[in-house]
């Protein structure tokens, strides 16, 4: 399941959902707002989902990823809202009889994520307007 | 001419003033309707990096626009 | 750190101790018990490790890591004694600005510490005799 | 000959039915020691299966051995 949420994302909730007795391997991935994006100082962001798409397209990830690799369980969330340093943004668990399969399926899952969902985010930094990131703006 | 709905997010919403609103329109395609909100409202992202949605599926850009469809244009996202 | 343990591990507490503003990307790996080995069905196993010799090891992978990939922090734990179907027997977390050097530091934590660590897993079946794992037994 | 620990894990703590002991030996390297061991005991796994470590520390099988070490002999690990 790939849901979008505007709650903050419980991680520990999401690992319990994939405890499985033929899985081995567990991987998660945790996205975190972190302090400085292409080195300028970052105050807090904001995601905007298109949320019916979003879920729509990373289902379509989930199932790419059980063709490719291996794996028992796959779960994914992508938090939206006003979001704060060392906030959760994304989260990601494959559980797998096998590591391997666990770390394919789990790089894989995000990567297409952040590549694919119509997910938007806007960056406050210490200095001058907000921006959304990647979108041209006027003035560039 | 036909009625449609159209979504804004992001940096469209923001430089459209609102989230979503139905028009009447006389565009044929996606692109068409692109350009036709482009010149309107003075957005700042060409057509060829914005992608379309038609009833919350991703369509091409050359896509026919049908009455009551819901339309949006999907800016760049985030990525990294 | 690379910590042997004999008590049950945390891994929501782990993950905590990882948290730093400039982290971006954080990758876990959780090794469980699982009800298979190589076909045969599995009750349960011991874990034993030779720890002063393991800790130290675990230490120079994680140099080795640190080495090879960008990453801010990596914890790593692997249990020891009784464990139970499901259970958490070994965890890595490994915290970076961004999420390539997380997931390539957490799997070379995990491929080298199963490869290298001194410890010992002995499964007991469903049928037959228990067996420590990789150690020729006078039967083969 | 000298006195020196033996430690032992896993399969060999099993067979040799302890998980510590000290010995006399005239052995002079790692390697000599466990064939010494291995005969005594009837220890299962050859030699070349084993990794030696001296005062916690991994040794190449040709290590001499010197009066107080503690000496372990590693049996292949989990791996999987």
């Amino acid at each position: 399941m790939f849901t979008i949420s505007s709650e903050p994302i419980d991680g520990a909730a999401l690992l319990r959902e994939l405890g499985d007795r033929r899985a081995g391997a567990c991987v998660t991935f945790e996205g975190w707002v972190r302090s400085t994006s292409s080195g300028r100082p970052v105050l807090a962001l904001d995601y905007e989902a298109y949320a019916p798409l979003a879920e729509k397209e990373g289902l379509r990830i989930l199932a790419e990823a059980r063709a490719r690799y291996p794996f028992i369980a796959a779960r994914a969330v992508h938090r939206t809202g006003a979001l704060k340093l060392g906030d959760l943004a994304v989260w990601v668990g494959v559980a797998a009889e096998h590591r391997a399969g666990a770390f394919d399926a789990c790089r894989y899952i995000i990567d297409e994520a952040k590549a694919r969902l119509p997910i938007w985010k806007r960056e406050h930094y210490e200095e001058g307007p907000a921006e959304w990131i990647n979108a041209a703006t006027p003035k560039n | 001419m036909k009625t449609i709905r159209v979504q804004y997010f992001a940096i469209l919403r923001e430089q459209r003033g609102l989230s979503e609103e139905s028009i009447s329109t006389g565009a044929a395609t996606a692109a068409d309707l692109y350009e036709e909100l482009r010149s309107r409202h003075g957005f700042s992202l060409p057509g060829a990096r914005v992608r379309a949605a038609i009833n919350d599926d991703f369509v091409a850009a050359s896509a026919k626009i049908s009455e009551g469809d819901t339309i949006v244009f999907i800016p760049p996202v985030a990525g990294g």
